[in-house]
């Protein structure tokens, strides 16, 4: 396996086709047009198909249409495409469709900026669109993180039968780093040999729709659908922590890049012997409550760093059940929280703790 | 002798066929069907010329034609 | 090696993007940890184009770098805004073929060149960014010159006449960091910056 | 006695949900008429849309979507993409395909993906109780229009056929209508056309049908007939707007 | 006053006009269509403007034109629809534009149903779109009070300059109560002297907008707009709370119209002499967290009821900060729990807290 | 000396942020002195879209809105509803007003607002780096139909301002192009008349302006000018494409 | 008056809402609090239309009721839907004309009536649902006959013909209703229903 | 005498002022700007005829044009 040097947006593009998707559809946007620009290079070599579509509302509902088919199929946007495809995201959950959507995030609301920001985190894994479903939600910390979670969208999607979304901050996507590809090559044939509309010849037809005339039928649909993203979050669920082996007074939670901001706060302290933990979901959604809740009953004090208005910290508030007021740094528009701002913070922190003691 | 058959329970009264017939011969029973729908039904048979505009005209596929022999189109459908 | 990173700075065009991705592939390939992170700009035309490189022999934690360890600069505007932000220090190579302007930081060494004026003397009229990399090589030895050059001839080996200007241009620049004694501050106190100036298992390089 | 003219394999027997006289049945029968005389039901795949025949799905006897609401081009464009062996339908009314469908029909048609639209304008939102649609007829009363479709407001009706014919990518294009029984049998021959193109992978194919809304006209099934003929007919000329070069159908058959 | 038997539907929109809101645009979808019919009979007797827009995308950028010309304006939608609109609002948060939006929830996710339902709680309350900010959540439980958040609404979305949303469940827009309006008959005009774009006779010209290219510039706007939702958080929460006066057991949570269904359920209970107490918010965002913690800190157990999967659930459980578990009775699809359900289950922890007593 | 042509009052007079060559430039002067022209500057309100011409705002000296990608007719519709006293205009590119933006355009054109949309089409997504647009040329390389593009796949330009003749509802509708001298000329004076018939309560005007993107071209933009006559003008043919009933501007001043 | 309600079920065009609506005016008229809760079909043709009105002295709490207190049914298929889920002891209004099939509920007072018969005698061809309206009414005396009859032509005021059929068919039913001992179960077990029947300052009734 | 102005802070040196003139008598200068751009000038300012085609091609609206006494116009611009 060799190490490439790639951009994230590319790293992500041909993590698809390695995961056997040779289907893409896309509307322009920066961050992420390394993307399409990508697949609509490689595609046509590979024996894909790239469409540019017309707008994001349209492509939510042409991976609607691939994806009914039966074939791998994945989008991209950013943040204003992604609200745009807003509906589509809940027509592909009620119509149990595996796709994976990928979200790399610029600064909101409205039309704002273009700079990386993780602003969306709410509208990926909360309320993505109206009724009652889920979006799985991945984030990748690093360009072979990325790559890897990618692949692993495509199983989670394609297993489960619910659309995933692979979720980065403009950063992931403009970064170059040294990258290694599995072997998959192509991946296996999606396995939709009993619901994908493929011609009903030898068959009885076939249906792909959201649509449940029967209250009673679309309340247990939505039960089964439930009890699919339980098994997903008994499964599926994903986090990384660092530094968390040891005691720490103070626990950073972070997600995506701002993890590595966190990383290299935490490496400054410890120079200083100062221990400082940090927790990093990396399924948004299921969120990892319970190992959340274990790495901050260690802490004395938790700190939440992201590059927004404090969009995670409902879900670290949940997991800490009140034990601990949950602190927080937030930088938006396009603007991102330094190693110094959170050195900062934890000495303020430390301090506190210090005086608390005495 | 061309005659045509009505689904009486798939007919919705909506008089289209009657309109369509070119020998007006049929025409809503006063019965009601399973549907609560006066439904259509032929009064006067022998005329059927087995032209078929009835059958074409329902919009609730009630309609089947039938006739012996050759058949003359007047027009092409099928 | 411990971690270090450089920020190359200028405008859309001057190819501050590019000399950054020539070190982070020469870094890669000498089987270093690397992170290239530009800093695009607005949806706009023009205006600045800045890429920060971090590299490490174990891990790169954030490649996120408000007060880099050291500075390549194109042009006046990138001195001004990310002068001040380099750590105390840190290095600081300046074109002054386009930054004219006197400027000084009184905690870092400062290499200032006319790394535009030196780029067509060696008729590489647009590689003055591989100038300004050849002389952060130089000066800071994180990456021997053979490291760098094979990158640059790896990347444009279909170009050949691109190719030679390039390496000319990287060349000279290297010259002049290698043997630099940059004004003002600590242009001898080497210890003071943190970068490490002779990994020899990842330089390979047979003289500085 | 010999059948000559009955069910059409491409439809299941059950009664549909429709109200009576609504022409909606009837492009219905023209659609599944085709796909049995072309022969392609096992690889057909119909794209329903959210209007009143949004259970489309369950009287088509092949393989079904049903999708989101204006976006039936846009899924059947995936679906046809990805499996360019597969016949794709799409089956819409006309606030679904020329309000907030404008944009997916539009660029299908452009892309020239290979689909065939059937488009049932009633020139009027049946499902959501008739309120006024882009197609309504001007003066025509609707539940949002109570004094009538104001042009001044509202502007005149959207020719969706005549808009697409404009385009330069090639297409089959055409504006039938079930007002009589005359023009049923060229609107099956038109629409059998249409699945033609398809099939033999040429072109976009459009069939504008005007069909009836008796509820919301507030009409009887037969007035509703004469109300197409005399109100839609003068903003809604019939025929064939646009056929790809040099293919035009049979043309020897029918004019 | 005169009590006039209405629908939900007709009374808001009704209430609108009395609160001088004399411009709507919208798009049909059941079940709010008696909404924009009410309006397009209505608003051209009192010299309003009523557009049949092409699509929910539309509205809300429509909506956008008409409030940044300094004009009230509403819309209103149901929940594929509202999805529709993400986009839009999120500009309309951006570029800080007074409007009302009213949600009739229909039964999602996708196209599902048109049946009554509560299923965009949490496309409402949080991450109804990209970007960082919030939507001003009200919901009512009678047509009465429909009425009087209508009115509300219009009042917060002007003082504080953000979108409001009026979120009912399907039923309050059919169920015809007897209301009364206030006299209002025309509100005041809009205070949109400093902002509103109306040609720049004699100034300079304004703009509305939601771009920041500068980062910094984004993020301190950012913050001042959180301010603003800070000052709404603490001067416009509301809830209702029912039986809470005495001591109580088991303490119910619902909003709008299930509200109605538990208090039903506790006047069952009552003649057996069982307390049951209920929190209604009726502030959805911000959700009144505090009242809801001291209701809850007053009880053994909590219920909590819904017309969804559990939507409201993340906010309860916020605001028990690990206090309480909280069960839930939800059902969806357009089912509705009944007053019997809510009884039932009462009983189950009534029983559960005997057993634990004894 | 006398001062026979200089900076119209309605632009600001900082530098403009568009790349050397780039016309956008132009067309934004065109519609500036059209509003000096016709002394609306206090009542006018732009709507400004996303592409390259993102910032227009900063450029005109009256109230500005700056609107959802795609949307800048609804935004206008919604603005000119409320206050009819306004004028507006919307200043969209191809991506923005062709692709995303289709079925504003369309419905705002349809329903006869009486706003004014000047739409820059370059042939590409100028902002975002090049990718094809709806309105690319066959053949032409984007970024993202790297062996140019195929009509096969994508279809023909989409000719908007073709389809917006089409429509049934009175109104205004010229392309004209900014590749030579006297076709800014031509262009100045029909821009001047889209705004006059709102000016004149008339109806809706839609003026389509040819311009170049150098950058994304890869060309030189003195080769831009002659890529426009070359490549485009076979595409998208120039001249007033459908005008008001009984009202054509100053007919005799041009044919 | 405590809280009690009606469930009115038939299909679309049976006039059922209707039905519900006059009476939550004539509650209304009376001061009472009233809710009036259709359940809406799906987005689809014809299908089923019924309405719950709720009536009440002091306040409707839940508007939705899964049992109601009782009901009026137009025809079989919303009978056999309906009828099982009335409260026990509650009324339960059948109108024969279209129900015609046999069927009882052994804990229910059932009062079966012709009602499109009755409504065709006194010329009222369309009125089958005031026939029933007027037979839950005279039977339940919730409300007056007075204050239902003024309802009613207090909202066809503008339609005389109508008007008049209208109270031709309420009266007809009312009468019915009001001397009516409904088979079988508790007919005469008046104090198991849930109806407070006989409330004076709300119904202003001078005879029963 | 016609002449014209150009604003070399605001010129961008596309050159399409130089080509749109009909006298061929605009050039970049081999200065640079405060933009960074070699930027439009007059060579041969005698034969200016003062059309303003310049003016009117220049994307930057860097072009003014000024003229003395009676300016025929061979076209209507204004
Ligand atoms: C996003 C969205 N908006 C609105 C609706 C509501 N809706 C359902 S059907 C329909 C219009 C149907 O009219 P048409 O397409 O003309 O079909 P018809 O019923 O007349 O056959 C509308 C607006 C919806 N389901 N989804
Ligand atoms: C919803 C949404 N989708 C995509 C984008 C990204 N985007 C910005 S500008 C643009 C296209 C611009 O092209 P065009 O309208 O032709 O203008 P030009 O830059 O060519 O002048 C796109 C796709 C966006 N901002 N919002
Ligand atoms: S087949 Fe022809 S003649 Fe016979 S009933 Fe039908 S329409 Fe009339
Ligand atoms: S056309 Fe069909 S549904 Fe209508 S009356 Fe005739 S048979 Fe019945
Ligand atoms: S409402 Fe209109 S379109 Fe819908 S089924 Fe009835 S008649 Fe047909
Ligand atoms: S990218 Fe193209 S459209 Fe945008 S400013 Fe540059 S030349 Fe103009
Ligand atoms: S005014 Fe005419 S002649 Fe003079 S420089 Fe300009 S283009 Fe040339
Ligand atoms: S056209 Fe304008 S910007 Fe271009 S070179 Fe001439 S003066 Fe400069
Ligand atoms: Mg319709
Ligand atoms: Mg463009």
């Amino acid at each position: 396996m060799t190490r490439v040097l790639m951009k994230g947006n590319e790293a992500i593009a041909e993590a698809a086709i390695r995961a056997g998707c040779l289907h893409f559809f896309g509307y322009p946007i920066t961050p992420q047009n390394e993307i399409p620009e990508y697949f609509s290079r490689r595609l046509p070599q590979v024996g894909g198909e790239y469409v540019q579509t017309e707008s994001e509302v349209a492509t939510s509902n042409m991976i609607f249409g691939a994806a009914g088919v039966g074939v791998r199929v994945m989008t991209s946007s950013s943040s204003p495409g992604i609200s745009l495809m807003s509906e589509g995201i809940s027509y592909l959950a009620g119509a149990d469709l595996p796709v994976v959507i990928v979200n790399m995030m610029r600064a909101g609301p409205g039309l704002a900026g273009i700079l990386p920001s993780q602003s969306d985190y709410a509208h990926a894994t909360r309320g993505t669109a109206h009724g009652d479903f889920e979006l799985t939600v991945l984030a990748p910390s690093s360009v072979q993180e990325a790559v890897d979670l990618t692949i692993l969208s495509f199983q989670i999607a394609e297993r489960y039968r619910v659309p995933v979304m692979l979720l980065g901050d403009g950063m992931i996507g403009q970064m170059m780093e040294p990258v290694e590809f599995p072997e998959l090559e192509v991946g296996p044939p999606l396995a939709a040999d009993d619901w994908a509309l493929t011609g009903c010849r030898g068959r009885e037809p076939r249906l792909v729709s959201s649509l449940y005339l029967d209250p009673v039928e679309l309340n247990d649909k939505n039960y089964e659908r439930y009890r699919r993203y339980a098994l997903i979050r008994d499964k599926e669920t994903r986090f990384d922590t660092y530094n968390c082996d040891g005691p720490y007074d103070v626990l950073l939670t972070a997600f995506g890049v701002m993890a590595r901001v966190c990383m290299s706060a935490i490496d400054e302290l410890a120079k200083e012997g100062i221990r400082v933990g940090l927790f990093r979901p990396i399924t948004l959604n299921p969120f990892p409550e319970d190992a959340c809740r274990s790495a901050i009953a260690r802490a004395k004090r938790v700190l939440d760093v992201e590059m927004n208005m404090g969009q995670m910290l409902v879900d670290i508030r949940l997991a800490a059940r009140g034990s601990h007021d949950i602190d927080f740094i937030g930088k938006c528009g396009g603007l991102t929280p330094s190693v110094e701002d959170v050195v900062e913070r934890v000495r303020v922190h430390l301090a506190a703790i210090r005086a608390e003691e005495r | 002798m061309p005659a045509i058959r009505v689904a009486g329970d798939k007919c919705k009264g909506c008089e289209l066929c009657c309109v369509a017939c070119p020998q007006k011969i049929i025409a809503l029973s006063d019965e009601i069907n399973t549907q609560g729908f006066r439904y259509a039904r032929v009064v006067d048979a022998p005329r059927c010329i087995g032209c078929g505009l009835c059958a074409i005209s329902c919009p609730d596929l009630a309609i089947e034609v039938y006739a012996e022999g050759t058949v003359y189109q007047f027009y092409s459908y099928h | 090696m411990n971690t270090t990173d450089v920020l190359f700075a200028g405008f859309g065009g001057h190819g501050m993007l590019l000399a950054g991705k020539l070190l982070a592939q020469a870094a890669v390939n000498r089987g270093l940890q690397v992170s290239w992170l530009p800093a695009y700009g607005a949806e706009m035309r023009g205006g600045t184009a800045n890429v920060t490189v971090c590299m490490s022999g174990s891990r790169v934690a954030s490649p996120y770098i408000e007060h880099p360890a050291s500075l390549v600069v194109m042009n006046t505007p990138s001195l001004l805004k990310y002068g001040p932000k380099v750590k105390k220090g840190g290095l600081i190579v300046i074109n002054t073929t386009l930054a004219r302007e006197p400027w000084t930081r009184e905690d870092c060494p400062v290499l200032s060149l006319p790394a535009g004026d030196m780029a067509r003397e060696v008729g590489a009229w647009k590689s003055t960014n591989l100038v300004l990399l050849g002389a952060w090589a130089g000066y800071t030895g994180v990456l021997s010159r053979d490291a760098i050059v094979e990158t640059i001839e790896e990347q444009f080996s279909m170009k050949h006449a691109v190719m030679n200007a390039n390496v000319a241009a990287f060349d000279t620049g290297f010259r002049q960091g290698a043997t630099a004694r940059p004004a003002p501050g600590m242009a001898n106190e080497v210890d003071s910056r943190t970068l490490d100036r002779g990994n020899a298992h990842l330089d390979h390089r047979t003289a500085r | 006695m010999q059948k000559i003219f009955s069910h059409p394999c491409s439809m299941i027997e059950d009664p549909l949900h429709y109200c009576p006289g609504c022409t909606h049945g009837i492009i219905h029968r023209l659609v599944a008429e085709s796909i049995d005389e072309l022969g392609i039901r096992e690889r057909a795949v119909g794209v329903s849309s959210v209007g009143c025949s949004v259970c489309t799905y369950k009287y088509f006897r092949c393989d079904m979507f049903q999708a989101s609401h204006g976006r039936a081009p846009a899924v059947a464009t995936g679906a046809k993409r990805c499996r360019p062996e597969l016949i794709l339908f799409c089956y819409q009314g006309d606030g679904d395909l020329a309000a907030i469908g404008t944009s997916e029909i539009i660029h299908a048609a452009n892309r020239g993906e290979k689909i065939t639209c059937i488009f049932a304008n009633n020139a009027v939102y049946g499902m959501t109780g008739g309120q006024m649609a882009p197609t309504t007829i001007p003066g025509q009363r609707t539940s949002t229009t109570p004094a009538g479709r104001r042009v001044s407001q509202d502007g005149f009706p959207l020719p969706m056929a005549e808009m697409l014919a404009s385009l330069r990518t090639p297409g089959y294009v055409a504006r039938v209508s079930m007002h009589a029984p005359s023009e049923i049998i060229r609107a099956k021959e038109i629409v059998r056309r249409a699945f033609l193109h398809q099939v033999e992978d040429r072109c976009f194919s459009f069939v504008e049908c005007l069909s009836t809304c008796p509820t919301n006209w507030g009409l009887s099934p037969a007035e509703s007939l004469k109300w197409i003929e005399r109100e839609m007919l003068p903003y809604y000329p019939l025929g064939e707007l646009k056929v790809p070069d040099g293919k035009t159908g049979d043309e020897d058959e029918h004019n």
